[in-house]
Parts: C-alpha cells; structure tokens; sequence
C-alpha cells in the first residue's frame, strides 16, 4: 500500500526524521500556526504531480487561500486531489537521494544513495547512484552506513545527521514491512541539519495484517478493483474493451497477451484462481457485468480444477442472471469435453484453441 | 534423473489435516510420491491417508527420516513452519502458500542458505519429476517421463505448457515451479545450473512474466553457462507499468520488469520465445 | 554480572512479566502497603539461602520485625545480607523451571524447562528437564514455544501464559546481553495466571556498555577484586597463600595447578596479560602486597613480551617498594637470561624450571 | 600442509594504523605472511610497512584480492568489523579482540557458517603454519616447521608448550589459539578434523581448560574420527568453581566444566594428558 506523502512523513516522525512543520489544509482557517511563505502539496498516490501544477509555493494567505482551492479537486493523471498538505520552506544548502527497496535478485534490501537528489531518480545516472545490500539475517551494520555516507562528501556533522537518517528508515522499513521508503530529496538546511522533504513509503499488502495502526486507503484502486479485494478476487481494470476471465494470474496475462496479438484489447484481468466454487464463479460474472465489457473470453485450463465444474457455475450464473454481451469460451484440460458441452448448451461460444479464441474475441469486440 | 527432487525424496507435509492438506496428500501418494509424515501441531496420533501425523517437524523427522518438507500452512504462519522445518534438518522445503510478507520470505530464503537447504517458492506450485515424485499441488495427470525441463514462476499457464507437451508425446524430467513472489528461494538460474548438470534434460524450457529481472539475469547466465536449448515464454506483454497482476511478483516498477526487456535479453542468449503458450510444444518438437 | 533477586524482578516487571507483588524492607515502616502473609528473603548473589536461614515466611507485623532483624545482617556463605525482599505470599498450584542460557557447544542460547520447579535444577533428572535451542540469526520463533511448552502438561490458559512469559524472557535475555535468566519456579496460581516467584538474570559484564541503566554493583568481588577491576587487572583471590603472577590466563592457571603438586596452594590468581608497561607492573605487585601472600610466584613466558622488560619493572618495585615475603621466579623465552640476571640482582629467587619453583613455592609457603 | 592457513593466504588487516596494528603487521610479515592491505576508516591511502590502508574491506578486497581478515579492532566494533569482513567476501577471519559480548559473537559465528567462511576466535592469539604464514599476534620466534599439530584454548600457556616442542626439535604443522571466550568460531572438532585430514600433521597437541565441555566433546569425537595420536594439557585444575579465570570461558558453572571431567574423558579416548605443560614435548617425543 503507497502511503500519500503525509501519512509517510507522520511514520518519519514516529522514527525521529525531521520533516518541516506543516499540515493537511482544507481552508483558511488551517494556515493558524504556519509561517509564511509555505509550500501547498496535492496529496496523489502518483508522481508527476509538481508538473501537473499540484505544488505551489504561496506568501501569504491571500495567495494561499486561491491557491488551495486551484489544487483541492484539480485531477492528476487520474486521481482527484483531495487532500493539501502544506509546509514551511525549508532552508534548503543542499538536496540529496536516499531510499531502501528490495534487491529481488540478491533477495535483500538495498540502500541507494546520490548527491543529485530532488530530481526524478530514473534520470539520475547509474554512476551517480550509490548502492549498498542489508542482510536481512543481521540488518543493517554500521560498516553499511559508512559504506555509503562516505561516497556523498559531505561534512562531518552532516554525515553524521545523514546516519541517523539512515538508520531510522531502515528500522522503518523494516518494522513497518516496507517494500520501499523512499527520500527524495533529503536536505542538508542552511544550519547543516538534515531534513525529508518528501516522503514515498510503500508498505508490502501481505503484511499489512502486522500494522494495525495503519489504516488501509485503497487509492490507487478504482470502485470495482475495490469491490473486488474485498470479495478476494484478483480483478484488474484496464483501458480495453474484452473482458477477461481465466485461471491464474500466468494465463490470465498470457490469455490478454494473446488479444494483443489481434488487435484486440484487455478491459478486465480477472483470475478466478484454483477455485471451482459456484458462488465464485457467480460473483467474478457479476464484477466483470459491472466493468461493461464489449466480449467476455472465458480461458480455463483445468489441471485440479475440473472443467466441468466451473462450466457448470457459468452455466447457472449465465442461465439465472442473463448476459448482454457475447462470451467466448477456450476450455483445455481435465474433463474439456463436458465442459465443452454445457457451456455451448449454455449459448456462449466455445473455441478449440488460444489463438481462435483470441481472434473471434478480438474481432468482435471490433479491434483495438 | 532429474532435478531438486527423485524417488528418494521422503516428504513431511506441514499443515497436513487441512482440506488442502488431505487432498494433495492423496494426490502425491498417487503420483508415487514417498509421503511419510504430516505435522499439524496438536493433532499427533491421527492419521491421513494411513500417513501418520506429528506435531511437530523435529518428532516426525526423527520417526520417519523425513528429508523434504511441503508447507500448506496459511500466510501469517509460514515463515515460523519453514523455520521450524530447517532448523529440525529437512533439507528441501517447497513452500506453497501464497501472501507471505517479503520481509518473511527474504529471512526464510537466507537462513535456508545457512542450513544449506533447498528452498522453492513461496506462492508456486511445487515440484515434480514425473515418475519419480511430486512435492507440491501440480495435478499429476499433465506430466509424462522425459527429457525436457521446465522451470516457471506461474502455476497454471505452466499446466497448459506442460500439458501441450505431453499432448506432442514430449515428456518432462522435472517441472519446477518457482512462485510468483518477488522474493523465491530458487531462480532460474538454479534451475538452469541444475538442467545442465542433469544428464536426463536434453531441453529446457522457462516460463517467466513481468517484473524483476530474474529472466535478464537467466538469459545472461544462459550465454555464459548453458549448453542445452532453451525455450521461453514471457507473459504480461501488454500489462501496464504499476499494476500487480494477480501475482506479487508480476509488477513493471520505475521502468523495470517490462516484457520488453525480457524478450530482447532471451533472444540475446539465443533463447527461442514462442508468442502463444501453445506454441513451445512446437518449437520443442521441432528441435528434437 | 549477577543481579540480585529483587533487581532481576525489576527487569521482569519492565517486560511484563509477573511478579508478587512486593518491596525492600529495612523496618516495620516499609511493610506499609504490603499484605500478610509474606516471605522475606535475604538478597544474596548465591544459591543455598533458604538452607541458611535467608528464607522466612512471616504472618505479621511483630513478626516480620523480628525475623527482618535477624535476616539483616545474617552471613550467608561468606555475603553478608545487606537487602531483605518482602514479598505477598502467592496462592501456588503449580511450580515449573524455565530458563534461557547460552549453549557453548551449539554456540546458541538454550532454553531448559521442567515441570520439576521450585527445587534445585542440578537435583532434577536430565530426562525430566527439556530443552530447545534457538538460533541467533533468527531469535525465537513460534515453533520453539510450541515445541517446549507442550513438554509440561499444562492447560490451554496455563500455556499461553508461559508462552508469553518464555517469549518475554528471551526479549529481556536478548536486548541485556544475558548469560542467563532463570525463573525457580514459575507457579501457576490459584487463578491460573502464571507469576514468577524467583529471578536469576546474569548479564554479560563485557556487554554492560551497551546497559547504561544497569547500575553495576560488584557484590561478587572482594575489596581487593574491586580495587583490581577497577584498574583492569585479572586478579582473583583464592583459598592458598601463594600469590601467583603470571601472563596470560591459561598460564597462570597452569601455574596455580603446578603448586598443588607439591602441596602448595594458590591465593591469589593474577594474570599480567601481555603487558610490559612498568605502571602495570608496579600496580600488580602492589595488589599482590595487600592480598598478603606468605610466597608470590612470579611465572613468565616472554613471546612478545620481552622478559627483560618485564624484570626491569619488577626490580624497580621491589626495589624501591619493598617486598615483605620471598618471591620465586621462573622465566622463559625471549632475552630470558638479562630477565634472570635483573631479578637475582633485585635479590629475587630464581628457577630454573616451572617444576623446581612450583615446588620451592610450595615448600616455602609450608604445604597447603 | 597445513591447516586453515598457508602460503596462499592474503591477508588484510582491520584495525590496521593503531599501535598493535602496525606492530604486528609487520611481525607478520617478518614471519612471511602475504599482508595485502589494512583497513582503517577515514585513513584511506596511508601505508603500514608500505602496506596500502583503505576505508574499508570492500575497496581493500578489490584492490588487492585479499581473502583473509586479522580483527584488530576495539570489543565494541568487533561485530560490525566481523560482518564487513563477510559480506566483503573474507574466506577466513581471525578475530584477536576480547571482551566482545558473548551475543556478538553467537551472531557473527553463525553468519559465518551461512558465509561459508572459517571463523578463528575471538579472544585469541591467531593462527600460525611454521614457514608459511602466521595470521595473528603469536610471537614467530617459537615456531619450528614440522609435523605436530597444536590447537589451545589460551595464549602464553600455548607459546610455552610450543616453544618447549621446538626446543626439543618438534616442528610444527600448524599452531591454531582458537580462543579463551566461551563463543568461539572453531573448535577442538573442527581442528581435529583438519589435522586429520592434513597429510603432514602425524600428531595433535589439544590445550584445554575449565569451562564448557569442549574437550568432552573432543574426546568422544577422537573415539571415532581420529586416527592420529592427540596429547592434552588442561589448565585450571585448581580453580574454585564459579570464578572466572582469567578467560571469559574459563569457569566451572553449575557443576559443568571441571578439569577432572576433561582429563577422565581425554583418558578414555586414549589422550595423554600431561601433568606441568612442559611435558607435553617430553611425550611428543617419545612418541616420536
């Protein structure tokens, strides 16, 4: 779960890293407390959002007041701002990079560091990207820290600020079961003390049974992609027309792959999973009858799973519940034939192989 | 031969007197496989499938010279079941579940390197050497003997593979699945170091997706390593940058992961990557 | 070092664990907020005090007073009570044994239990005391709680509160450097609530840095062991009247067994360690005064130290301080012979070999 | 032969500009130890002996290829200089420092074996293969190349018994102190079963004291792997129980670790135990 840059800098502050004085801003009233000249931030769960014009920089209050309300409902590439956070300045000397992911490769987290922060970190050069790996059997050592501190030439005391940065995010990180905590930048202020500007915490959804204290916030999630994780069913929604349902998430993408190749375009990735279960079944047809999809294809590979079982589900739902769009079947594997023979007795459309499949729902769904 | 798993294998199934447990027990004693203990703790003395159950890991290895273990525990409990199993000396764990926090699985992973252990998944399928043993959910009905390794981070699509190639009457030596999480215990370029020392496997086939760059990292290890023919599959061609999907492996993140990259890194290595899943078996066939 | 009882139930009360509840007692005033039934019980860095007279349950005030004056003050295997614990008597149902220690062969801290509590765990039978290691890269698992509680027969509630108290007790083992926390016995009360009656915690005296909180109280050491402490000599006074100077541990042991060949027997055990530093020297032999050993036996093997450098100290002590008792020498290795020399001429005896002044040693210490 | 160090070994020492440093850099290579590099953070660029410095082992294994690592540095920086030298790729550690916690070292001892790496110490006095390599602060001048194998729990004791050996002509193969604290790296075990394996070691010298059951455990494993004749001393003899005696792992507690119960047991697998330390050559001698 990608937390918005305010609840990651309320983590910060739990971890002792100084982030500048500010708070969530709904109206005028909000400013009382807050110096001037400020910083106004639309909270989005997304990058891009200072050249989308959702960071402003205001004086005073007037200016503050029109300024807020451009950026509360502005929409950035998709998402509609709903929260402001605004901040003091900082003094800013100096802007550094530092965040911790994980390595999948050497299956650890991995510190990265540069001089160039502030900037958008793809664009920074590999060489200019310090790395240093954490094993997860004894977390982080101080030879890391030196390690890496040592590559971004900064002062004695700004080292040692910059230290105890890095420890409490790993700590964070590690507590909090991030997959990243990023700072970006992570300031040297004029007095030489180190600040986070910004804050970019994901913490990994697996875990988050381990964090009560953080409230879940699905969003990055639309209404149905909602609706379905509470339901437990892997729903995806995405700019095609065809809806697609098959059995897991391998051949689900690989079945969405094979429209492509056709011209055809994914609207739903939907995995029904191991499951057989009717019920199951009932409500991954209701969700992608909600996501208004051109043609449904149906791919089963049926290994445990039998065919005919599932069949049978589709069978009920479609018989009981109706559909106004055509389905097209691709069954393969244990008991094919039987599936086969109800869901034609159902009406819907059954292929022989992928490649068909593909095509007939591609060609239906009229192209990309 | 084979790899990672043989007859010799004598399994221990961790979570055994659940509905899961039960079934795959069944299954596995089917395929051939030498089930010899299950643990659920608290339920000692019951029996599944006449296999007997412990409460334990260390009492059901030291009853019955148990070797491998296969953990159906839920999420939260996995780390401390595979724990369990490495420290009581099991020495190959494949681990099913799936939604273990990464942080669970990057410790099982390294304490199974310090117990030198053999470590599959977590979220995969298992493993199977067909006529020898099958540690895991794979059903038995898709695999025939032969001389083809498959080693893939899906479940399903892998059936449908593994499947369309015994359809060709082409048999495997050992399918592995590695698990859809970022975080696995076996690579493909374990899985590819064990093809090429197993005089059995003649060809090798990998089905890989979107994220991280376990399938750069193979098709680099490929050019260096591997003399065998490889074959690949790469799914999620047209998934979009951001999205998990379904597996939580399955993410384009700041630019990495893309199929892109994959496919261009296979066809680099001299790696055939077939554009339909259907298609490997033929251009396996072809080959031999 | 070894905490005393009432300090290692401070330590369990910060970890949640239960104790009876309980206090200091230095007269009637203090027994104020404490309800009788009580026990008092000396605190004593050793085993044995209940045998001693150290334990005594008291019904009231009247009571408490006068056996408080004779617990005060009482010697217990050469400590003299200082401190009395005055504890609510607790409504016992079930005594067990629990305790964390470090496993020296399997390099890994080792957790024994038994149902067989409240008596002297060297007394119990191997077979009746179950023991699970956890290893330190990972810290306690689930599994190892599992596995040893299910050993001791209790009920569910009565389990899952030892659960917690086992994995409690390896935080406290774990975050303060432990050698060992024992709880003899853990009961079960009344109500079934599990509650620790006793408490021994040895925390790692080279880890005591990292402990600032924990006020170091050397009750083990003598005066002279102290003062040694203090100035970073291992210096360790013995039952014999031989005081022995050595370098290097296992040397000065070697030195000590020698003597008791031939009858004689060691009183002071102190180790140069690999020092040519004449301040050392000098403080050495001036501890080794004040212990007031009929013989000192000085035994040197010269590898990096020099022996000459050594003997030069030496003579200079010995000739401006004076020494009231015949010192044997023996030396060996490098610049062996200038050593021997500088000794005789600081009037000291000198051997030939370890044998010859173990005995000379012993002979003039007269016997044992 | 030799065991765990010989000629090939290059050495960096960390810890490497303070007074022991500098001095025992160069005894080791007056002894004809291969010293590659120090390591000194902050002191990158000086020399010790014309021995480069760097900021840490990573720059210093990659500079000089260095394999093997001396820890010089203070009980308090020990853990952290132990996992550098691990994660730094360091095939073998030798660890001089005392007074390091004893969960320290539980830790680094068990992330050696996941590294794969031999850890010596600590709380020793280093190891030394006579007219190959001395990795430690042993002084060079008691050692005689040969064929007695020498492993010790203590430092001056052992200098004493070697430098006896040598004055009756006995060389040495190699000379292991494996350390005075109660969590060690290698153990009596694990030398005996280098010293076995070492065509050139024909007898063993084991130097044990109280505490622990090390040399029990020794013994019982001589009953069954060891072929070779071992002799012993034991110091402590004398020592009260619940005293330490000079060495954080010299101290009979709670009835374990006396001298009598390591004497019986060595005695029970044919060890000889020798009476004054100095006898030891007289029965190597013998034997010889």
């Amino acid at each position: 779960m990608k937390l918005f840059e305010y609840r990651g800098k309320e983590l910060f502050g739990k971890y002792g890293i100084a982030v500048p004085k500010g708070k969530l801003v709904k109206d005028e009233k909000d400013f009382s407390g807050l110096n001037f000249p400020l910083i106004l931030k639309a909270q989005v769960p997304i990058g891009g959002r200072g050249k989308a014009g959702g960071i402003k920089p205001v004086d005073n209050l007037k200016d503050a007041e029109k300024k807020l309300s451009q950026i509360l409902g502005m929409d950035i590439r998709g998402y509609t701002v709903g929260k402001v956070l605004a901040e003091e300045q900082a003094d800013i000397k100096n802007e550094l990079y530092l965040s911790i992911s994980l390595d999948r490769t050497k299956r650890m987290p991995c510190i990265m560091a540069s001089a160039k922060g502030g900037m958008d970190i793809e664009s920074v050069l590999d060489e200019e990207i310090f790395k240093e790996w954490v094993n997860p059997l004894i977390g982080i050592q101080l030879f890391n820290i030196r390690n890496i501190l040592s590559k971004l030439d900064l002062g004695r005391d700004e080292s040692k600020g910059a230290s105890k940065v890095l420890s409490k995010i790993y700590k964070l990180f590690r507590e909090y079961d991030c997959e990243l905590v990023e700072i970006n930048p992570l300031v040297i202020t004029g007095d030489g003390s180190v600040m986070a500007l910004d804050s970019k915490v994901i913490i990994n959804d697996d875990a988050m049974f381990r964090h009560p204290d953080i409230a879940p916030e699905l969003v990055e999630l639309t209404p149905l992609e909602k609706d379905a994780k509470e339901k437990g069913i892997a729903f995806i929604q995405l700019d095609g027309n065809i809806g697609v349902i098959a059995n897991g998430a391998g051949l689900t993408m690989a079945t969405l792959d094979a429209l492509t190749h056709f011209k055809g375009a994914g609207g739903v990735f939907l995995d029904l999973g191991g499951t057989d279960d009717p019920e199951k079944v009932k409500q991954a047809f209701e969700l992608m009858k909600k996501a208004k999809p051109k043609v449904i294809f149906l791919n089963l590979f049926g290994g445990i799973t039998k065919c005919d079982t599932v069949a049978k589900g589709v069978k009920a739902v479609i018989t009981k519940e109706g559909i106004d769009c055509p389905v097209i079947t691709r069954i393969k594997g244990m008991n094919e034939d039987a599936a086969k023979d109800i869901l034609k007795d159902a009406g819907l459309i059954t292929a022989t192989t992928l490649q068909d499949a593909a095509q007939q729902s591609s060609d239906l769904a009229g192209g990309a | 031969m084979s790899i990672f798993v043989d007859e010799k294998n004598k399994l221990v199934v961790q979570g055994a007197t659940g509905h899961q447990g039960v079934f795959h027990i069944g299954e596995m004693l089917g395929f051939g496989t030498k089930v010899v203990a299950g643990v659920t703790p608290g339920k000692a003395g019951q029996e599944v499938h006449n296999v007997p159950v412990f409460n334990n890991v260390g009492n059901a290895v030291n009853e019955t010279g148990a070797d491998t273990s296969l953990i159906l525990v839920p999420a939260r409990f996995a780390k401390d079941a595979v724990f369990e199993a490495l420290d009581a000396g099991i020495k190959t764990v494949v681990t099913i579940t799936e939604n273990i926090p990464f942080h669970d699985a990057m410790e099982f992973v390294h304490y199974a390197k310090y117990k030198d252990a053999i470590l599959i998944g977590p979220n995969c399928p298992g493993i199977a050497s067909p006529g020898k043993s099958k540690i895991g959910i794979l059903p038995g009905s898709i695999f025939l003997e032969g001389d083809v390794g498959v080693a893939s981070r899906s479940g399903t699509l892998t059936y449908e593979i593994v499947n369309s190639l015994k359809e060709k009457g082409i048999g495997q030596s050992t399918c592995v699945g590695l698990g859809g999480d970022p975080i696995i215990g076996t690579t493909f370029i374990d899985a590819l170091d064990a093809f090429e020392a197993d005089k059995e496997t003649k060809a090798i086939v990998l089905v890989g997706e979107i994220g991280g760059t376990a399938e750069e990292d193979a098709a680099e290890h490929i050019i260096e390593h591997i003399s065998k023919p490889v074959f690949a599959f790469i799914a999620g061609r047209t998934a979009p940058p951001g999205k998990r999907m379904g597996h939580a492996g399955a993410i384009i993140a700041r630019g990495k992961g893309t199929a892109e990259s994959k496919i261009k890194a296979f066809e680099k290595a001299n790696v055939k990557v077939a554009k339909f899943p259907t298609d490997i078996a033929d251009q396996v066939e072809k080959y031999s």
